[in-house]
């Protein structure tokens, strides 16, 4: 392998979090972003046609190693935790965030029919969703969004990956 | 009975009324609303029967119903001054449902997706990397505002509670100004109420900043000086750098 | 590649900790050790074929994918360019002074109930703390408040959009 690839997969294979092309540029002073970003790609495809236990993956506008979705059964078996599931209210409320964001409390309240603090406290916890300021009406009620974290744990390389509403809709009738 | 199955699954009262909906398969744009509330109503009878916490958006929703319900009794209203075609009253309800709905979908799309931790995993972290990260302090976190106020709440919360602990968007309007007054008193030594006041005239600028030099004149942090009455009022670090 | 293999291959990049082929045995129904010592020995010759950035090394009795020796001054680039992050004392600390400001460092000291020097210069390095002014009184102690950096930092526009205590109870309910 190129040494320049190899370097590439040697840091994004250390992170512990997803890498975007710019953090790397700005490890490696020589190299221009577009050709970074071409190698990542080629990783991609060089891992996928590999066809190993696990892949590299585009997620949170970056790139992590993930394993294979068909091999959680056997993963699952070595990690003994069960990994904290989310509410079914939590989950709702995180989808109107989602789809919704920017938006006010009395916006997903309006939309669920229900008060929606204690998904939102526990949403904001978990880091899935954030303050992203102040609306500027009366009273100034903070506004509501979703983390990078949220794609990270959603396997989104961004919001645009998630179905419309539209589609959602569709999918109904 | 499969009821007390279901009773603790509802998200809400408007879960509740997609499950009856649902459940006797009715066309959700021509909804007889006198079963629907009649099963409603029941269903709220056997919850509160139960003891189980009733949301008070049940009751809500349960008026709604029964409103609506009364209004379809009613002959079709003839509006003709408001120029109106005598709306469906359902409308409204019907729209608010299909919106819920929607994204009820969206949340089943949502968890449908391959979940790190559940489907998918990223490298274990190895024993190099947790040296690393006990290497930068104990347990670092990348926080948000929220973690801001959680952390002050928890601290304040072992204080005396006599301590003047309110903290709202106005106070903190009169720290920004303060600040700012700093800010600019540290690089021109002395400065006039007008020249702090710069291009804040409108009324809740004014007020804002006498405010603060008035507070920092109490910290002692600035000293104020007049030179007769109506004369320009002159601000002056209180301590020279 | 054969479906036992990236198993195995899965198991192993998920685990936390070196892997030795009774462990990985045990996690196989129908699997041999001796298979499975095999298969690792032919996954170690695959990585090590493909020079890539990381490789699959025997360790501490076990098996773990590590990055190639070579590729260290790269990672601890990697490491050395963390997005910034902050202890809980620091946090706690900058709490204190975003909604007490402006403040001396005795009235820190005394809401935290603990000395806050180490963390105030923390925060005076990373910038997100200043000293505003000095107080007239005997001693003329140093008065601290958060700075520009601070409201960049924190996607605030003034200190006003904070949240507060109040909207953090109402989330509670």
């Amino acid at each position: 392998m190129e040494e320049k690839m190899a370097i590439i997969e040697a840091i994004v294979f250390a992170s512990e979090s997803p890498l975007t092309a710019e953090r790397i540029a700005e490890m490696i002073p020589d190299a221009q972003k577009r050709d970074i970003s071409a190698i990542l790609q080629r990783l991609v495809q060089e891992h996928d046609a590999r066809g190993g236990g696990f892949r590299l993956a585009e997620v949170a506008g970056g790139f992590q190693f993930r394993t294979r979705e068909d091999m959680a059964p056997w993963i699952r078996k070595l990690k003994a935790t069960r990994p904290s599931m989310l509410s079914p209210a939590a989950i709702e409320t995180l989808a109107v965030v989602a789809y919704r964001q920017p938006l006010v409390k009395s916006e997903i309240d309006r939309i669920r029919g229900v008060d929606a603090s204690g998904a939102l406290k526990g949403l904001l916890e978990k880091k899935l969703v954030r303050i992203v300021g102040r609306k500027d009406v009366p009273g100034k009620p903070i506004i509501y969004g979703t983390t990078r974290k949220f794609l990270e744990v959603f396997n989104l390389r961004d919001l645009s990956e998630l179905p419309t509403l539209r589609e959602l809709k569709d999918l109904q009738e | 009975m499969s009821y007390e199955i279901k009773l603790d699954i509802f998200e809400g009262p408007l879960d509740l009324l997609l499950y009856l909906i649902r459940k006797n398969e009715i066309d959700i744009y021509n909804i007889p609303i006198a079963l629907i509330t009649e099963q409603y109503l029941a269903y709220l009878d056997m919850m509160r029967s139960l003891n189980l916490d009733l949301a008070g958006e049940y009751l809500v929703l349960a008026a709604t119903l029964i409103h609506i319900k009364s209004r379809l009794l009613l002959p079709p209203a003839e509006d003709e001054e408001s120029g109106e075609e005598g709306q469906d009253p359902r409308a409204e309800l019907v729209r608010q449902l299909l919106e819920y709905q929607t994204f009820k979908e969206a949340a089943l799309s949502l968890e449908a997706r391959p979940l790190l931790d559940r489907d998918v995993f990223s490298r274990g972290a190895t024993a190099e990397d947790q040296a690393v990260a006990e290497e930068e302090d104990e347990g670092e976190i990348e926080i948000g505002v929220f973690e801001l106020v959680q952390a002050f709440r928890r601290i304040i919360a072992g204080l005396d509670p006599s301590d003047d602990l309110v903290i709202d968007t106005d106070r903190m309007s009169l720290t920004e100004r303060i600040n700012e007054i700093m800010e600019r008193l540290t690089e021109s030594r002395q400065l006039t109420f007008t020249e702090l006041l710069g291009a804040r005239t409108d009324r809740k600028g004014i007020v804002y900043t006498f405010l603060a030099i008035l507070e920092l004149m109490k910290l002692r942090m600035i000293k104020a000086y007049q030179s007769g009455p109506f004369g320009p009022i002159r601000l002056f670090l209180a301590v020279e750098e």
